[in-house]
């Protein structure tokens, strides 16, 4: 077992079960609502309204409100589902890797990484509906048996990825749920008024900490995080792969599932740190949160930032070295073309910022972090829009090419569904205890005895 | 009375003194003993005298079942029900139906293995003699509790006053 | 403390079952009183006819009225003039045909009900599946024993496929496509259909563009 | 419940038709006959033959009716003027006739009136004038290519002797007229033997897209390319404005018009002193040449060519004009607009034409108009002439009336009606029976006029038999050449649009919306310029420029065209409409005002520059170049002789997967880059046939229009090459394994279908199609409005929003043969199914057929040397192939 580093263990030890327990439960059970989280709480409310109100519209409309067209039928809509399905890596990851891998410190982080996970793949899964052209429609791609006989089409990775996103929600929410059972009854013993006791204790399904019990729960824990890690390098790779299958330059390319993987984990992080940041600052956890957690993340940003540099350049060589003439007109296009200032950005973003991070100094500067933290969401975002939109708007009939140009709507939901993300975020820091108790109580347990 | 109790019940400040409780208990041949904790505590399971963990055994089966019935659903939709020439490849094109088996596999080892962990550990039961006890509260979030079930009251009281205990009560049914 | 006392928990198992069975019959309830898929079964019409008693008792063969089943893929629906050349002379006061006579004198069509009614985006051809020797009572019914019109068939597509994927019991000779009481012809028989009228192959029939385009 | 449109259309009465529109009922009504018409079975189309006239001659046409509704226009095999195929403007005047913003009633004084009132206005004038005998009385109509009109107003000018009938066709033939005068004393028209010619030299000539015998002439040529050494025809092009001939010939020299003459005419003198002109010279001498002189050049050129025709011994025949009308119309239509200045004209009656909007802009002809005491004008469209005149009559169009016409080389044709009047509108034939107050049906006049022929055979067959006018001979006469005069330092060519002539079509969404061949704009025009010109300017495509003339300004945005000639811009004619309708109100820019009376086609530029604003234009193709790409493949003849293949088959030879059985019919395409002209009949006929949307202006500029075969343009090597795209429905098709519910499948005959019920609108399938030429419908673009639905194919789905689209080889007409061979047991035979775009083609250029059958068309044409797939290397097997051009360079010219 990888022992805690002094600088996260040392804050632990002015912490007590008794203390620790009543510190996360009552940021949840008892602390009032202050200004920052009802200023927030306030945009990103009217934020998610103009979301949905962007989604009625577009359904009473259809996709064309869009900036799509033929030759780029796909636009901001799967730029935004990738991100989002990236960003919702990172928690799980969390959770499950690093479990696996017994690094003690994603304790105090991997719960509020769960609920980003959730939340942003649960957005990132609208996406694909949202962008069909006949959305009610979108239960055809499950199977089911049917009056017309007919089944998805197996041979489609949009077909995969259903599967593998909803598969990854169903994993993601029922690990959440698991590790939050003990929690929720903590909540529960702990709440003062009845509705409070009841609305947890119904979700706490009557957990008693009992020995047995913490056995059985213990070992499916162990086994989900099991089953989570191929599944979260699958999906993204299955993700991947919607690009990957096609036969179109840009899209067409081996490297991206290992390529896509490691993006995920770049924005995955990179919002972890966005949204741990404030909360650390605003509900003062820095004892749980420590500098040593921040810079563990800054130091899995540079490494990510290196293996997606190494994405870029195997696209580009390979292009090269398969002297295949439309790969090679792609990639030129790509850094001379049309699109070519947003290339640039996102190598600015995801390759060259990141490299601050050789310095301890810059790891250690909580607003450095969150400011790079933001630019490489932004990065990946662009990364995201550049591979759906610049490969195919000069594909192989140069008399079909044409450019994207996103409409008032692509913006709108992709800043909406940024809102929505966070307003639920900011429910779930108001409902729901934003660390694992049980899990710092027992960190607690292991420290007093280390 | 004593046909209404649930059980005796002690408190304790310390993991450590729950776990040698529990082995006392059974040392001293409590055959259902109960012990609560605040988090998971190495050895009390085994300590109270939990044997067979079946959550594996589960998850393991019904991840196969997932994948034999990922498998078979894509083979006769496109094989037997439906089969449809898609861009010149085959029906059978098995290694297109590779994604969809893996996911199913996890998503069935998951969900069943996390219905199987809950139908083992009898939840949700809302309702629970043990909370009848005011103090059990602080089972969530600094407290140990031991229970002997169903033991003779006052043996019982006896037998964990012995452990030195924070206090001891009667668990009401 | 105890959240939930036992009555509370039961009282919510209660609920839960209640909620199931609530959701279960609410479901079922709507789906029967929504139409069925291709509208009503039978539905009333301007005029109550009968093909009971046109087709049963009477004799009139299909292709009376209905006069292009076999050169188009509409059936025809008959003009009120091919109504008058029998009801000029015969129930000529009749209340009930006070509509045809109506037509008649103005020239406004009659406008009946549809029955059988499919999807914009199926295209069904009467006159391939009568040269081919299905026979009317395949889709249609005895409608020589119906008062009133009904459909017997879901319309479907699995209710297509069904034949699509296996014709041969569903054919018989040419002379008996618009007979009826006929029964169908042996398995024997239909194999030997499905050669001398060339019916094409399985994977042909059952091919999206056989009925989509 | 809503009605569907198809049930509704396959059900309806045509008599119950438009009285049950839009009904909508819980209930879905089936509604038969109540009297059954004759000859009509519900669901089986009928052709009836006919004729229409656009370009001044009549092209025959066959008209698809479904249950009394036309549908859909053919050509008629039968026809010179056709030959089968049909011109954009013939399949697209199915449209004009359901635009529901024709003309629907008469209008006095722009308010409706009843007809009973004008009738009796008439009268009371027609009784003043006829105490004069007819002084005050002017007719004025368009070039008339009906016999039985030119009889009517025969006996008009009869009757009433001080009367005068005027004519002003906007694309008239006076200059080849006048020429004809000045070489022989009298207006003959030629009538070119292109496939007899084996060396062309058109001179300006845009006998592809303007000339009366286009379609007849397109077929020539496509029939002259056979790349035999022997007999391959070789064309020459000057040309002032980019043309169809100039894009396919081997030799195309962009000069301004101006120049075209002064080459003439040192061609005609002293050939030997220019390399250039040397070369074709001898060649012309050689290979029995032929030159074609184009309406923009003076009589005197036309003069000078009928004359080296002659000398040449060129297979070319003189006929008299099929309108023998004396005077030239740019003369005939200045008297008329000085009379009517001078207040001599008490009565003016305009049989169709819009002399309102495109009179010559020196005339001033509204003004006239206005002096004229009670004006008629008879048209399609409540017009900008209409909203000048006294009265208004909607006119019939031509699928409403009966008339007659006739084809560049005289032969008459009947025009029958195949609907009545949709909105009670008048025929020519009976506003000017109106006239010779004897009124009369069209049919009567019509009849009356062809007594002696056999008119069932007429009717059946679409023409009237042995009435192709004789040659004639004619005497040359010794022509005065003038000294040219020098070429202005900017000039403005004006050219008929290709799309809406001479805006008569404005209001036709199907043609604003195809891609003019030479610049893929739709909705508008633009002035052309080239690129140096436009350097020189300091302008792009899309910036504004403002160009002034002797007395007129416009403000028209530039357009660079590679390969136009320098100091001068072309603009089409036809556009900035006032009152066209919806669809045609400010589309474009009127470049009418530029027009004067003494020079039709040209003006000189005192000056051009830019504005500094910007305009879009809606092109739907924004890169003209190929980047070496070698999709529209050619080669010269010279190399192609002994080569089996003209091009490498990059065809992988493996594939990790076996092939699918195709044990059945293999339908598949080859289209012939070598004949196509890239006239883009096949992209309107297609859009005719599938019920295929317009999205508009601003959704084109989006890049979202719906053609699903487009024509390519590529300017390389210093030709433009064109190329029809429509689906390669690829064997291993990259469209259809990305879709996730199956949309897009594979049917047993090998066709890539897209099952538009069962689309759920991810566009994958688009993504992955390497030759984009799947179409999406991003917004609901089929609109249900009527009576424009009545237009709709109903043996073809419509598609609602949200679901992918393509080509299907047309997929209709498949079934239809299938089924009636099915009927007889028997196979479907070579040629039994026409596609939509293959029948339209003037050139013959797209073959359909059954790959099983190697002794089919197209099996055959898949076996040319010329054969090559697009993007063979891509493994998708496409069935769509391309046959690639071969190009004829004179060897002793370097430009080729």
């Amino acid at each position: 077992m990888a022992e805690l580093r002094g600088d996260i263990a040392a804050p632990l030890r002015r912490w007590s079960y008794a203390s620790v327990s009543d510190k996360i439960a009552d940021l949840v059970l008892t602390r009032p609502a202050h200004w920052p989280w009802l200023a927030g709480f306030a945009v990103t409310f009217a934020g998610s309204a103009l979301f949905f109100g962007a989604i009625a519209y577009l359904f009473v409309k259809g996709v064309g409100i869009f900036g799509i067209n033929i030759p780029v039928a796909w636009g901001f809509a799967i730029a935004n589902f990738v991100w989002w399905i990236g960003i919702g890596h990172a928690g799980t990851f969390i959770s499950a890797i690093l479990l696996l891998l017994r690094q003690k410190w994603r304790t105090s982080i991997n719960r509020f990484a769960e609920a980003m996970t959730l939340f942003a793949a649960g957005i990132a899964g609208l996406f694909p509906i949202l962008h069909l052209g006949r959305p009610w429609f979108f239960y055809w791609l499950a199977p089911y048996p049917n009056v017309m006989e007919l089944w998805p089409q197996w041979r489609s990775a949009l077909v995969w990825d259903i599967f593998a996103i909803s598969t990854y929600l169903i994993v993601s929410l029922l690990f959440w749920y698991a590790g939050l059972i003990p929690d929720l009854a903590t909540l529960r013993d702990r709440a003062t008024s009845r509705a409070k006791r009841v609305a947890y204790g119904l979700f706490a399904l009557g957990w008693r900490g009992e020995a047995r019990h913490w056995a059985r729960h213990e070992s499916l824990y162990l086994l989900l995080a099991g089953l989570a890690t191929p599944l979260v390098v699958s999906v993204h790779s299955v993700v991947s792969l919607d690009f990957a299958i096609c036969i179109v330059p840009g899209y067409h390319s081996t490297v991206f599932p290992p390529y896509f993987v490691a993006g995920a984990l770049f924005s995955g992080f990179a919002m972890v740190l966005t949204l741990a940041i404030p909360m650390r600052h605003f509900f003062r956890l820095e004892d749980f949160i420590t500098l040593r957690h921040l810079e563990n993340s800054a130091k899995v940003l540079l490494a990510c930032g290196w293996l997606v540099a190494y994405g870029y350049f195997i696209e580009t060589f390979t292009a090269y070295y398969s002297g295949d003439p439309y790969e090679i007109a792609m990639v030129q296009d790509r850094l001379a073309g049309f699109y070519a200032p947003f290339y640039w950005f996102l190598l600015l973003c995801n390759v060259l910022a990141p490299q601050v991070f050789w310095w301890r100094r810059a790891r250690r500067s909580v607003w450095l972090l969150f400011a790079m933290s933001i630019v490489v969401n932004l990065g990946m975002w662009t990364e995201r829009a550049v591979i759906v939109i610049q490969s195919m708007h000069h594909d192989f009939m140069p008399s079909a090419w044409g450019n994207f140009i996103p409409t008032a709507w692509d913006w709108t939901l992709l800043l909406g569904s940024i809102a929505f993300f966070a307003f639920l975020f900011l429910l779930f820091l108001r409902f729901l205890p934003a660390i694992s108790i049980s899990e710092m109580r027992e960190l607690v347990h292991e420290e007093k005895h280390a | 009375m004593s046909a209404a109790l649930y059980g005796v019940m002690a408190e304790f400040k310390h993991a450590e003194a729950l776990l040698g409780a529990a082995r006392a208990a059974r040392a001293a041949g409590y055959e259902r003993v109960e012990a609560y904790s605040p988090f998971p505590v190495e050895g009390l399971a085994q300590a109270v005298g939990f044997r067979r963990n079946w959550v594996p055994a589960i998850v393991f089966v019904a991840g196969l079942l997932g994948a034999i019935g990922g498998y078979f659903m894509q083979w006769y939709s496109a094989v037997v029900s439906y089969p449809i020439n898609s861009g010149g490849k085959p029906a059978h094109s098995w290694p297109e139906f590779i994604p969809v088996t893996f996911e199913l596999t996890v998503l069935a080892g998951a969900v069943v293995g996390f219905l199987g962990m809950l139908l083992l550990n009898g939840l949700p039961k809302l309702y629970h003699p043990v909370f009848n006890v005011p103090e059990f509260d602080l089972a969530s979030r600094n407290r140990f509790f031991l229970c002997l079930r169903a033991a003779e009251p006052r043996r019982a009281r006896q037998f964990l006053g012995a452990l030195e205990p924070l206090g001891i009560w009667d668990v009401p049914q | 403390m105890q959240v939930f006392s036992p009555v509370a928990v039961l009282f919510l198992k209660i609920a839960a079952l209640a909620g199931v069975a609530a959701i279960t019959v609410g479901a079922t309830a709507l789906y029967k009183f929504l139409p069925a898929p291709g509208g009503e079964v039978s539905p009333a019409q301007p005029i109550p006819f009968s093909h009971q008693h046109h087709v049963g008792d009477d004799g009139i063969d299909c292709r009376y009225c209905h006069y292009s089943v076999e050169k188009s893929s509409f059936a025809g629906i008959p003009a009120t003039q091919v109504c008058m050349t029998c009801h000029s002379q015969l129930f000529t006061d009749a209340p009930v045909l006070a509509p045809l006579r109506e037509s008649a004198r103005t020239g406004q069509p009659l406008r009946w009900t549809r029955v059988h009614k499919l999807p914009g985006f199926v295209f069904f051809d009467h006159s391939i599946h009568v040269a081919k020797g299905v026979g009317c009572v395949e889709c249609h019914g005895r409608v020589d024993k119906m008062p009133r019109i009904r459909r017997v068939a879901s319309l479907e597509m699995q209710w297509c496929l069904g034949c699509h994927r296996d014709p041969a019991p569903h054919l018989r000779p040419p002379a008996e496509v618009f007979d009826l009481a006929a029964p169908r012809p042996g398995r024997d028989v239909q194999d030997g259909l499905m050669k001398t009228l060339h019916i094409a192959s399985v994977r042909r029939l059952t091919d999206c563009s056989t009925c989509h385009r | 419940m809503k009605l569907s449109r198809r049930d509704f259309l396959k059900l309806s009465a045509a008599s119950a038709a438009l009285a049950s529109a839009g009904c909508s009922a819980p209930r879905e009504p089936i509604v038969p006959y109540a009297m059954q018409p004759e000859m009509t079975l519900p669901g089986v189309p009928r052709f009836y033959a006919s004729a229409a006239s656009f370009v001044g001659a009549a092209e025959g046409v066959l008209v698809e009716s479904n249950t009394g509704r036309p549908t859909k226009v053919e050509g008629n095999a039968a026809h010179p003027g056709s030959l089968g195929a049909t011109s954009v403007h013939g399949q697209a005047s199915v449209l004009q006739l359901w635009d529901p913003e024709r003309s629907q009633a008469p209008r006095r004084m722009r308010q409706p009136a009843a007809r009973e009132q004008f009738e009796s206005e008439l009268n009371e004038a027609l009784v003043r004038l006829e105490a004069r005998r007819g002084a005050g009385l002017r007719v004025l109509t368009p070039t008339v290519v009906s016999p039985t009109l030119q009889s009517q107003l025969v006996e008009l000018a009869a009757r009433l002797p001080e009367a005068r009938v005027h004519r002003w066709d906007p694309l008239n033939r006076d200059a080849t007229h006048e020429g004809a005068r000045l070489a022989f004393g009298r207006a003959l028209e030629p009538i070119y033997r292109l496939e007899d010619s084996r060396a062309v030299l058109s001179l300006d000539c845009r006998f592809m897209e303007d000339e009366p015998g286009r379609l007849n002439y397109i077929r020539q040529y496509a029939r002259s390319r056979s790349p035999k050494p022997q007999s391959m025809g070789r064309l020459y092009v000057l040309e002032s404005a980019p043309s169809l001939a100039g894009a396919m010939a081997d030799h195309c020299y962009a000069m301004p018009l101006a120049e075209i003459e002064r080459w003439l005419l040192a061609f005609a003198n002293a050939p030997a002193a220019d390399r250039t002109m040397r070369a074709i010279a001898d060649d012309l001498k050689k290979n029995r040449g032929l030159i074609l002189a184009g309406e923009g050049l003076s009589p005197w050129a036309h003069a000078l060519v009928y004359r080296l025709n002659h000398e040449l011994g060129a297979p070319v025949a003189l006929i008299d004009p099929i309108d023998p009308y004396p005077q030239p119309h740019a003369q005939s239509i200045s008297d008329l607009a000085q009379a009517m200045h001078a207040g001599e004209v008490e009565l003016l009656v305009i049989v169709e034409g819009n002399p309102g909007y495109d009179a010559p802009a020196d005339l001033d002809f509204a003004a006239g108009l206005a002096r004229v005491p009670l004006s008629v004008h008879l048209s399609l469209y409540d017009d900008e002439t209409s909203a000048r005149c006294t009265w208004h009559l909607p006119a019939t169009h031509y699928l409403e009336h009966w008339s007659d016409a006739r084809a560049f080389d005289g032969t008459a044709a009947i025009v029958q009606p195949l609907i009545a009047p949709l909105y009670g509108g008048v025929s020519p034939h009976e506003i000017v029976s109106l006239l010779l107050r004897r009124p009369q049906s069209g049919y009567e006049s019509v009849r009356g006029r062809w007594k002696a022929i056999d008119w069932e055979a007429a009717l059946r067959k679409g023409v009237v038999e042995n009435t192709a006018f004789p040659p004639v001979k004619a005497a040359l006469r010794t022509v005065a050449l003038p000294t040219p005069k020098e070429p202005a330092a900017w000039s403005v060519r004006l050219v008929p649009d290709s799309s809406v002539l001479d805006g008569r079509f404005a209001n036709n969404a199907w043609l604003q919306e195809l891609p003019r061949p030479d610049t893929k704009i739709t909705w508008g025009n633009a002035a052309l310029i080239s690129a140096d010109s436009a350097r020189q300017l300091e302008v792009e495509s899309g910036d504004v420029l403002e160009i002034n003339t002797h007395g007129a300004t416009i403000h028209v945005p530039a357009c660079v065209v590679p390969g136009h000639p320098e100091k001068s811009v072309t603009i089409a004619l036809g556009y900035g409409r006032a009152r066209a309708g919806r669809v045609g109100n400010g589309a474009g820019c009127d470049a009418y005002p530029l027009r004067l009376s003494d020079s039709l086609w040209s003006a000189d530029a005192t000056s051009i520059h830019k504005t500094g604003s910007r305009q879009a234009l809606a092109t739907t193709q924004n890169h003209a170049r190929m980047e070496g790409r070698g999709h529209a493949k050619h080669i010269a003849l010279a190399d192609l002789i002994g080569q089996a293949r003209a091009f490498e088959d990059e065809t992988p030879e493996h594939s990790l997967y076996p092939a699918w059985p195709y044990d059945s019919y293999r339908w598949a395409m080859s289209i012939n880059l070598n004949t196509c002209v890239g006239c883009n009949a096949c992209t309107i006929a297609c859009q005719a046939e599938n019920n295929i949307p317009t999205v508009g202006k601003d959704e084109v500029i989006a890049g979202r229009e719906m053609h699903w075969i487009r024509v390519d343009r590529y300017f390389e090597d210093r030709r433009t090459l064109f190329m029809p795209v429509p689906c390669m429905h690829c064997e291993n098709a990259p469209c259809e394994y990305v879709c996730p519910v199956g949309a897009p499948v594979h049917d047993s005959e090998g066709l890539n279908l897209q099952v538009y019920n069962r689309c759920v609108g991810t566009r994958f399938c688009s993504q992955n199609c390497p030759y984009k030429v799947r179409r999406f419908n991003f917004l609901q673009y089929s609109k249900d409005d009527e009576p424009l639905k009545a237009q709709k194919n109903p043996e073809v789905t419509v598609r609602m929003r949200g679901v992918m689209e393509k080509c299907t080889y047309c997929l209709q007409r498949i079934t239809r043969a299938r089924i009636e061979a099915d009927k007889e047991n028997r196979r479907m035979r070579d040629g039994e199914v026409v596609t939509a775009c293959q029948a339209a083609c003037p050139a013959g250029a797209i073959v359909f057929g059954d790959l099983a059958d190697e002794q089919s068309q197209v099996a055959l044409a898949k076996r040319s040397p010329l054969k090559y797939d697009l993007l063979a290397e891509l493994n998708t097997r496409p069935r769509t192939s391309y046959e690639g051009r071969v190009v004829n360079p004179n060897p002793e010219l370097d430009n080729g």
